[in-house]
């Protein structure tokens, strides 16, 4: 999908829109479930999001492949994974698509869609990026790795690693940091000396781009512009996208260490809204009527799935 | 399945029936009071006052320069706390899980391990590194092991494993004033067991004593951290089916007291070592080679272990209970050994 | 003290007879031939041929995209060989020494162990990661020490500890072609020994088959790595003293083949376990562990270990050897365990 | 010791000099020792690169706390280390500062002289040099710490994580970089995309100088005023000095993967002669000779010195 003006252009918005307030129902409808059933572990969410999570990724061809962040269901559910094995994961559940074992908040995976999954350890996919494009490289096969990272994951050492290695090599991978100016307690601003994430850019030797989180599109256009330059083998790009953390750091986080008012539910710059605008009303309404029965049918479905047996604990050690 | 927290111990006059993090908060604070050298470093420890609580007020007390914020920078965490004691401070920092020591394994393995003896014993490394460790409930392959073995494996290091209220505040104040690097590895699953702490600034709990938690006669089992419940639990069990065993914590695996677990196997010739680290090459397997090297002749049957699984741990927290110890496998494999 | 190199094991017909290094070379170039998937990449591994010499030739052949220096990110070298792992690669990386593991910590013991697990089997990670490790003179604390046992702990990775050229060769064969990721430690004190090695494409050591080195009545030693001849000269020093050693060296750790080791230890009743690694919770206790826990009542006598010393390793090349097994050490203590 | 014109300033100059020839005798008389004797280990001579290590230490106070990094002994000796017990570590000697045992090629250390010592991973001194400055703030002994590191070093993740805390934080450290082009056998533009190692310090907010490393005085004028800026507490400074390898990775090593003439024994720029040229004749003369006595008693006493006894294996492990 690429930028152009016109009538693909408004195709692309719509899709975007689609997948943008079907992740939407999909945070809030799992709110929902946390906050009346409770949860085994921690949901991430990524309300307020995922606009710039949809709008990267609908940058990507089918054979690109990414590594997401711990922030939602929306990197993945935007490069075409089923609601259904999601939810599954995150309700533990056999139909999930870690089989309910790797699962849960923050492990996914579609090997043939190429979501790759993610680590608990912040800043471990700089590295495995960075491999996945040399490989990529190598075979000669054209992908494109993205990368998505927090501001907090960007003072790890291996984006140093990584991100020196990737440029000096010209790798096919692009670098999206999703800003929102918190890792968990702590503010952007007390782990950063330079204002931005992208300041860091030069010092390797690649372009830095920063862009408005909440405006799908600029992110899908800025995204798709990195793309193209790693697909010609020009090397990385690292994009930051500036957004807002609307809940806490985990639902139910109730933000004790903040100074400054505590976001409440209205989101503000909301991506939803904002793509909304240019989609007639009755369009809009049918695609809303429809993204939210979506969600509840794989929600019920995910809920109705069975337990993993205890046998897979045993599984999958080994090839 | 999770067991309820129950209070482990016996009180005695002056104690305080409190918390395994309130003990913990309370060691840091008294220590810090102590000696102003003593200062602590980690993600999220001081506004917040940690993902788990623990350090919560110490920076009210202590101000932001004692109770300092890192970003997310484990290498600089535990590298820098090596060389800030090189300055003359007492670093007491924090991983927000254990399992992140291998973010900083060439700080810990290597710095904090060896940087003494490689420049000739010039130095000392007076840090503390605090390592909330275990299943919890969901944290899934990297965020719930139990590594203490490991520790134990590379020389340098000292290493507690606190299964107490009791012992978690005594053996942290020992970590503290002790001139060597420490591992403190805090069992998540006992944060918020309760027991008898004793009224005092100066409840100091020595490295390298065992605790004989309970006193038995047909079967010794060792057992640390959230295992030493259920191998009580189980010693419950066992006690009307004519099996009295005994319950040995070792508290510290380096040094490690050998001494008592061996004199215990001694009268009863039988040992079983249960610990939720995944069994093979775990610190199960030193303690049964040690006591069977020593104590040959006085043991009737081979040490078992009841231990984790050998595999990384799934995320969910129903299955991940699964690979580790339960009281009915603990009271199984007691009953089976007792028997041969 | 060094022992000189020896020639191992015994030559076949179409074997020729060449230096451990030269074997993994071979074993590089031959897989790399057979499948156009499989590259490297390492830090002076290119054009230098690596510190050791390892790889000297083989960015000739196979260009510098196949055969790839990078820069001093050990991170990325692990982590980005299981990243291109997933994409449909199988990289075979090099850190310079095996300590260096510990740089990249994360990468291993979480990365290349977990991945295929906590994403529930979808992606496997055909990753070898060859590790020079041991003694090998005046290297130091953080390029000395033997850390198999760590791998061992950690479940999710497979150990190789070839002890000769032939298993050298042709267990990296193996490694090279397993779909899950293999840590491969090469003893740096063995790089220069030479031996008979199979004039074949396809020899393939199969993981998880132990060697009986030699073969004996009176006691079974199991040894890996430069231990190996250490154990062999001890047992023709014990020999004319009547004392009948069987020599077992695993290959592998994980898997391990127990079943051999038991065996044998059902013939003669007695168990030394000799490594370089230190002491404690070292490979060693599991063996012993193992072997008591299945075979408890064929033993006449304690399991004893003959390992390194539970200290960091001095700098120095004379001391560094006192810090791990010599044959006269291993003698002593065979005639000791012998005779109890 | 300050930046003052006038006669402060030729006496500083002299001893600047004294240091470097002092440690370029002992680095010949290292070479002949490892040429002819042999060596139980390696060797990574500092040749040609004495000059900016002891300009740059000659600025640091007495109590300031220095790490150093491999190549060679220049900035210990600098730093007030006397020669016997570092000759005493490289030869094994129970007289090395290290009483023969964690001594060798790259650790010596000397507690009273703020000596810290080195760790055998490179970049392990980034964090380790952040935290020693950080004890350094909060117990407000105005001691600044100064690390020296190589430039293939400073592609190390640990680089990353010190930097970006030590700004954020203003500690008083002072970061040198002695690029000699190499890293082993592979040259610096090969592992970096920006020209300079210094082209990185905006990304962490601080100043980034590069300077004429063969030029002593002047490495000590940026290391002053790094220091000052350091103790004023306005935070890291990173200098990086351009120098130049001019034998191999360690003594001994012929440098197949060069594809340009190797270096012979001439060394360009040599600070040697730089620094000669403004002292008269017979004053230079006189300082050499004493220096050259000076090595050649110290290597003897090493030489004669006992190598340390086995027990010492087992001393240091605890305190
Ligand atoms: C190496 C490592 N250190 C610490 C953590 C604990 N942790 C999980 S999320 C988080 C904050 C992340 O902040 P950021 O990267 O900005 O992402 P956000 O949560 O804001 O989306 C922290 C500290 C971790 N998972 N891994
Ligand atoms: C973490 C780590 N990786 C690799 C090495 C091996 N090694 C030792 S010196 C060296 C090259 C260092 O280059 P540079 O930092 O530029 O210093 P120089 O030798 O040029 O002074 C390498 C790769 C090491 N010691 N530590
Ligand atoms: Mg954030
Ligand atoms: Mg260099």
């Amino acid at each position: 999908m690429t930028n152009d003006p016109g009538p693909d252009r408004e195709q692309l918005e719509r899709e975007v829109y689609r997948k943008v307030v079907t992740i939407r129902f999909a945070e809030l409808r799992i709110r929902d479930h946390v906050e009346k059933e409770g949860f085994g572990g921690f949901w991430h969410p990524g309300i307020g999001q995922e606009g710039l999570q949809v709008g990267a990724v609908s940058a990507m061809q089918d054979d690109d492949y990414l590594y997401y962040a711990h922030r939602g269901l929306g990197y993945a559910f935007a490069k075409g994974m089923p609601l259904e094995p999601l939810f599954g994961d995150l309700l533990g559940r056999a139909s999930g698509s870690t089989r309910g074992k790797g699962g849960g908040t923050v492990h996914f995976a579609d090997a043939s869609r190429h979501v790759l999954g993610q680590g608990g350890t912040l800043g471990s996919s700089f590295v495995m990026g960075a491999g996945t494009a040399a490989a990529s490289q190598l075979l000669g096969d054209g992908r494109v790795t993205v990368v998505f990272f927090g501001d907090g994951a960007s003072g790890r050492g291996t984006w140093h690693e990584a991100a020196l290695q990737a440029s000096v090599w010209k790798l096919p991978v692009v670098w999206i940091c999703e800003n929102n100016g918190w890792a968990l307690s702590a503010r952007f601003t007390e782990q950063s000396p330079t204002e931005h994430v992208a300041d860091r850019a030069p010092a390797y030797g690649m372009p830095g781009v920063i862009v408005d989180g909440q405006d799908a599109m600029a992110v899908h256009d800025a995204t798709a512009e990195a793309i193209d330059r790693a697909r010609r083998g020009e090397g990385p790009t690292l994009i930051e996208a500036k957004t807002l953390r609307i809940r806490g750091h985990y639902e139910g986080d109730r933000q004790p260490y903040r100074d400054d008012p505590v976001l409440g539910d209205e989101i503000p710059n909301d991506p939803v809204h904002r793509l909304g605008e240019s989609i007639p009303d009755d369009v809009r309404r049918g695609i809303d009527a429809e993204a939210r029965t979506q969600v509840e049918q794989a929600f019920d479905a995910a809920l109705a799935a069975p337990r993993a047996d205890r046998s897979v604990i045993f599984e999958d050690v080994w090839a | 399945m999770t067991t309820t927290p129950v209070t482990t111990g016996t009180t005695g006059a002056t104690d305080r029936v409190i918390g395994y993090s309130r003990a913990i908060n309370e060691a840091l604070a008294e220590e810090m009071r102590r000696d102003e050298r003593v200062w602590m470093m980690g993600q999220d420890i001081g506004r917040l006052g940690g993902v788990f609580g623990l350090t919560r007020g110490l920076q009210e007390e202590f101000g932001p320069m004692r109770v300092r914020d890192t970003a997310i920078n484990e290498t600089f965490i535990v590298g820098g706390a090596a060389g800030a004691a090189l300055a003359g401070t007492i670093p007491v920092v924090e991983l927000q899980f254990a399992d992140f020591l291998f973010t900083a394994a060439d700080e810990i393995f290597h710095k904090l391990a060896k940087w003494r003896y490689m420049h000739g014993g010039q130095f000392t490394l007076p840090v503390v590194v605090r390592l909330p460790s275990g299943v919890v409930g969901g944290a899934g392959a990297e965020h719930s092991q139990s590594l203490e073995t490991i520790a134990m494996h590379v020389p340098g290091l000292k290493v507690a494993v606190p299964a107490t209220p009791s012992d978690a505040k005594g053996l942290l104040k020992a970590a503290i004033r002790d001139p060597d690097p420490v591992l403190f590895f805090e069992h998540k699953g006992l944060y918020r067991v309760k027991g008898p702490v004793p009224e005092s600034d100066e409840h100091v709990v020595p490295f390298g004593s065992a605790r004989v938690a309970r006193a038995g006669n047909d079967l010794t089992v060792v057992a640390t951290g959230l295992m030493v419940d259920r191998a009580l639990a189980a010693a419950e069990q066992l006690a009307p089916q004519g099996i009295d065993v005994e319950v040995i914590d070792p508290r510290t695996l380096v040094p490690l007291d050998i001494d008592t677990i061996v004199a215990s196997v001694e009268r009863t010739h039988r040992l079983m070592v249960v610990h939720e680290a995944s069994r093979t090459a775990g610190f199960g397997a030193e303690i049964a080679t040690q006591v069977q090297e020593r104590a040959f002749f006085s043991l009737d049957a081979p040490v078992w272990r009841v231990c984790g699984t050998d595999t990384p741990l799934p995320q969910d927290p129903e299955l991940e209970q699964a690979c580790i110890p339960s009281t009915d496998e603990i009271v199984a494999a007691a009953r089976a050994l007792a028997a041969i």
